[in-house]
């Protein structure tokens, strides 16, 4: 086990987020239950008003997941010092079984989160809160996600054993290298260089459909979510090796750092953006035929789909000039 | 979008007007939650300071020490150990190194006497650290007496006194002669107190290491790596600990600003079935008290952490000195260097602004539907 | 001037302060550097292995060489030393025997 | 414009627990624009809850409450407020100021949450003050004003948004006759420009006056005489 302030305060935000998720899903539940839009009863103006508490909490949750998945890669990085052979927060994450699952957990409580956050702001501007069952039911499924995270996170960090000088026998031989420091592989290059043009026009596409033609707003979010997928294969197979300028280095973590000019936060905060916005938009469109919604919806989705749009452009665009300004030439390397 | 902001600033406006109505009690608050905040945040950037310097400073210490075990205790080593472990690859030097500790009754304080092999001494010559200087009011040229083990008193001369600058690591060292340390603690020619191997690749270091073992079994090897991760590993440990430790008075402070927050007055429920029955609606109000509690919170994170910075950095961790110093009657006197980075202002965040946010959330909904038309009956 | 003005002033203010207080720190290490070569140069030649702050007792001078025979007793797993060596005071006749 | 109608609105505080009270028991009415119009009736007999339901303070029952074709009762909370907001202006008979701001802060706070502009919104709020005889005031703050100035911030701040329907909830309970024939007088001015008026009181200066077109009886929650609607 490590005992840290960052792993002290990443565990209870874990902890804390949790709880909150609890109240508001057991809160969500009974508003499932005795919800009745058009009575007048008491009892349904307490279910309106817990609504702004439940919208209150679940929307801190996030923004604390949100935070905390930075600080997680960061102290990652930090305590990589005390690994042997974990040079950076890829080693780290490998330290236990428990490192990545975690760390994918919370990226998916992040989209799940703007999803939800997504329905939760339509469903507030129609006089009948037509998704009200809907969104709460929801949280249903988010819960077990928050919930594994907090396991997770927990065994991940109690499984940590740092390698220091133990009490009996100075040094100690870890065997180094062994899992720890196993880079991640990747794809070709060039495949994923390929792949990443490829998915990146469909989206490209598919939202432009959109704006046109108001149809396909869930193939906009397909798009966008294979895109996404790809484009953290490509960073780690490809356009990490050209900010770091060296044929191996395979880290999506290192671009993180001030030495690379904090590359990696112009490419990952775009990205992230558009898909967030790409799955909320896709969340929303095939509500477009309640009646209520008929209105908000297109416009809704055609605010999200533009500005997702414009970041998944700004990501491209950053690719681009990271792979074309760097001091790297792969030609030898993958044609 | 420009209507958010100018709604925003708004209810900054309103808010500022509210807090300020109630200045005791918000100053109150402010000050128990910057006070909170600066605890925190000077354990953080002390103790991360100090973990950077000792990373930067000992990257240069010997890369192998091998120490001799006797039946579990750390022992003599014979320098025919140099001999006796063959040629290592990756090896580029191997030497004996002589050092022991000495108790002076005078001032009650452990010296570290050390054979330098940078500078040739002679017999009655001595260079201390600028703490031993201190302690015992010396400056050069004075005389030093110790009585040795054997009961005769050894005088030295004070020839030189280290720089101040490097007192984190020389403090308490006295650096003697080779013949004069020999003599003093009555070792036996051939002997060291453990050996030094200068490795020049790092990647060959954990080989050397693993063939030591095997060609001397009666020794433990002590890698430099080693040394490092365990220094960072200590100031993380005992950072957490403060932490785990200050958790406490964080919980109080989440008490007390539970209560507070839902200890509305009659006068302030009064204000918000005002301010609703004149139009502002549940998630205006939430925002309102949002910003209250944002105002507070990032007022009382900032003025913490700037007042944390130049108490240690300005005024040498003054605080800290008694806890640090504890039994010892030598303590360097350093000015730390600041190293500071995002994950210890991220932590510090989440570790003062998270919990008050979240003591508060459930108060200030509660706070928020208040019926409207309260102000009718 | 608007509240909302003054409140943006002074959180500006504020925050330029911890802006500054980074590029002090960066500024300060960027000094320091002359000196902490001097220390690191001290290191090299004498072959210091350890920080001289923890002088009270010859076990925790040099934690990592410790003639205790075990290195790092600050270790969790040292309990002779840890937690108690940090938190229990020092005997009144050790602090009063001057 | 069109006319208010309520249609068989019922209210009940604390159902379903043995202190159930019906405080409304089911009221027809309409309201027709640009007219003035005051709820008589004893204390307790509902006109302050009936006033509170059409200015959407809060939700009937049951029944219907409608302004032509849009429904005004049902609706959650927040499209209540939006509503309130654009439509009514309300004053209170406590007044019902924000102590420790100044009269122009109060005049202005109903607009906050529509984030108007700062430097427009300042100037309406001044001329509303200065045509009401309060522009030297706008500075102070709201403790140190009299009766009758506390009145007429009030009446400014219902207001700045422009509504169509006032709203005013015993007007004159805490006013001398004198400051209540002036407040008739204001609400004669604001008729001429063609807002309507709801006013509830059992002060004779009010309902006698010449200004109001129509006065509705009430007790027991229940009007007193239907015919006259």
């Amino acid at each position: 086990m490590l005992l840290n302030p960052a792993i002290l305060a990443l565990s209870i935000v874990s902890f804390v987020v949790a709880c909150m998720m609890l109240l508001a899903t057991g809160f969500g539940l009974q508003v499932v239950r005795h919800w009745d839009i058009g009575s007048g009863s008491e009892l349904q103006l307490t279910m309106e008003r817990r609504t702004y508490l439940i919208s209150t909490l679940v929307a801190f949750s996030f923004m604390a997941e949100l935070v905390a998945l930075l600080l997680f890669i960061y102290n990652a990085e930090q305590i990589s010092s005390q690994f042997v052979g974990a040079m950076c927060a890829t080693g780290v994450l490998n330290v236990d079984p428990y490192g990545w699952p975690t760390l994918y957990l919370k990226i998916a409580i992040f989209f799940s989160g703007a999803v939800w956050l997504t329905l939760n702001h339509v469903d507030n501007k129609a006089r009948d809160y037509p998704l009200v069952r809907v969104k709460y039911g929801l949280l249903l499924l988010i819960l077990p996600l928050v919930i594994a995270e907090l396991v997770l996170q927990t065994r991940y960090f109690l499984g940590m054993d740092p390698d220091i000088i133990t009490s009996c026998c100075g040094s100690l031989f870890t065997p180094e290298g062994q899992g720890v420091a196993a880079e991640l592989s990747g794809v070709e290059p060039g495949t994923a260089m390929l792949l990443l043009t490829v998915s990146g026009a469909a989206a490209l596409l598919t939202g432009g459909w959109y704006l046109f033609q108001r149809k396909s707003g869930i193939a906009f979010a397909v798009t966008s979510l294979t895109t996404f997928l790809i484009a953290l294969l490509a960073i780690v197979s490809c356009v990490a090796l050209y900010i770091y300028e060296h044929p191996h280095h395979h880290c999506p973590f290192c671009i993180l750092k001030e030495g690379h000019d904090f590359m990696g936060y112009y490419l990952y905060i775009p990205l992230f953006i558009a898909t967030a916005m790409a799955l909320g938009a896709g969340a929303i469109a095939p509500l477009r035929n309640i009646t209520s919604l008929k209105e908000i919806i297109p416009a809704e989705s055609r605010q999200l789909i533009g500005v997702s749009m414009l970041f998944m452009l700004l990501f491209y665009l950053v690719a681009a000039y990271a792979i074309l300004g760097s001091n790297l030439t792969m030609v030898e390397v993958w044609w | 979008m420009k209507a958010f902001i100018r709604k925003q600033r708004y209810l900054i406006d309103f808010t500022l007007s509210s807090l300020l109505r109630r200045p005791g009690k918000n100053l109150g608050l402010l000050v128990v939650y910057s006070l909170i905040v600066f605890l925190l945040a000077s354990v953080m950037l002390f103790t991360h300071a100090l973990r950077s310097e000792a990373r930067l400073v000992l990257a240069d210490s010997p890369e192998i020490i091998l120490q001799r075990m006797v039946a579990g205790r750390h022992d003599l080593i014979p320098g025919s150990y140099l001999e006796k472990m063959g040629r290592i690859r990756g090896v580029i030097g191997k030497h004996g190194r002589l050092w022991g500790y000495f108790y002076d009754p005078a001032v009650q304080a452990n010296y570290t006497l050390m054979v330098p092999r940078d500078r040739q001494l002679a017999e009655d010559e001595a260079v201390i650290g600028a703490a031993i200087a201190r302690t015992r009011g010396v400056s050069r040229g004075d005389f030093l007496t110790f009585r040795s083990t054997d009961g005769n008193a050894y005088s030295f001369r004070v020839s030189a006194i280290l720089a101040s600058d490097s007192e984190l690591v020389s403090a308490d060292l006295i650096l003697v002669s080779e013949q004069r340390f020999r003599t003093f603690f009555g070792i036996p020619e051939g002997y060291y107190t453990d050996l030094v191997l200068n490795v020049r690749n790092p990647k060959e270091l954990r080989k050397v290491a693993e063939k030591l073992t095997l060609r001397l079994p009666d020794t433990r090897p002590i890698l430099r790596d080693e040394i490092l991760r365990t220094y960072d590993a200590i100031f993380n440990w005992r950072q957490g600990i403060v932490f785990v430790l200050l958790t406490g008075t964080i919980l109080a402070f989440v008490i007390f600003a539970w209560d507070k927050a839902s200890g509305l007055s009659a006068e302030e429920r009064r204000e918000i079935g005002i301010l609703k029955a004149i139009g502002w609606e549940t998630s205006d109000v939430i925002r309102m008290k949002f910003w209250e509690g944002a105002i507070i919170s990032l007022s009382a994170f900032l003025l913490g952490y700037l007042t944390a910075y130049g108490h240690v950095f300005y005024a040498n961790a003054g605080l800290f000195e008694p806890v640090l110093k504890g039994w010892s009657v030598l303590y360097p006197e350093f000015r730390l260097t600041p190293f500071i980075d995002g994950l210890q202002l991220a932590t510090l965040f989440f570790f003062t602004v998270f919990p008050y946010t979240v003591a508060t959330i459930v108060p200030i909904w509660r706070a928020a539907i208040t019926d409207p038309d309260t102000v009718m009956r | 001037m608007r509240k909302s003005d003054l409140f943006i002033l002074y959180l500006g203010t504020l925050s330029g302060l911890l802006l500054l207080s980074l590029v002090d720190a960066g500024n300060r290490s960027h000094l320091a550097t002359q000196q902490l070569a001097e220390t690191r140069r001290e290191v090299r030649a004498l072959e210091l292995t350890d920080l001289s702050l923890f002088t009270e007792a010859r076990y925790t001078r040099h934690l990592s060489q410790s003639d205790r025979h075990t290195p790092f007793q600050d270790h969790p797993l040292a309990l002779e030393h840890f937690p108690s060596g940090s938190l229990v005071a020092p005997p009144t006749l050790l602090r009063s025997g001057r | 414009m069109e006319p208010i109608q309520l249609h068989q609105v019922k209210k009940a505080f604390n159902q379903g627990r043995p202190n159930e009270f019906w405080a409304i028991r089911g009221v027809d009415l309409t309201i027709q624009p640009h007219r003035a119009t005051v709820l008589k009736g004893p204390s307790g007999s509902g006109k302050t809850t009936l006033l509170s339901m059409i200015g959407c303070l809060s939700r009937p029952t049951s029944g219907r409450i409608t302004r032509g074709e849009q429904l005004l009762s049902g609706l959650p909370e927040r499209f209540m407020t939006e509503i309130r907001r654009r439509t009514f202006g309300f004053i209170f008979q406590q007044f019902n100021l924000i102590k420790g701001l100044s009269v122009l802060e109060n005049v202005m706070l109903p607009a906050y949450p529509l984030g108007p502009d700062h430097a427009q919104l300042s100037r309406s709020a001044l001329e509303l003050l200065h045509q009401f005889g309060l522009g030297t005031k706008a500075e102070s703050r709201v403790e140190w004003l009299s009766g009758g100035e506390a009145q007429r911030t009030a009446i400014c701040r219902a207001l700045i948004n422009d509504p169509e329907i006032l709203i005013a909830d015993e007007p004159t309970a805490n006013l001398d006759s004198r400051l209540s024939r002036e407040f008739m007088a204001i609400v004669d001015g604001l008729k001429q420009t063609g807002k309507t008026i709801l006013l509830t009181s059992h002060d004779p200066v009010v309902f006698d006056s010449p200004v109001v077109d129509r006065v509705v009886e009430m007790s027991d929650g229940q009007i007193m005489d239907p015919s006259c609607c």
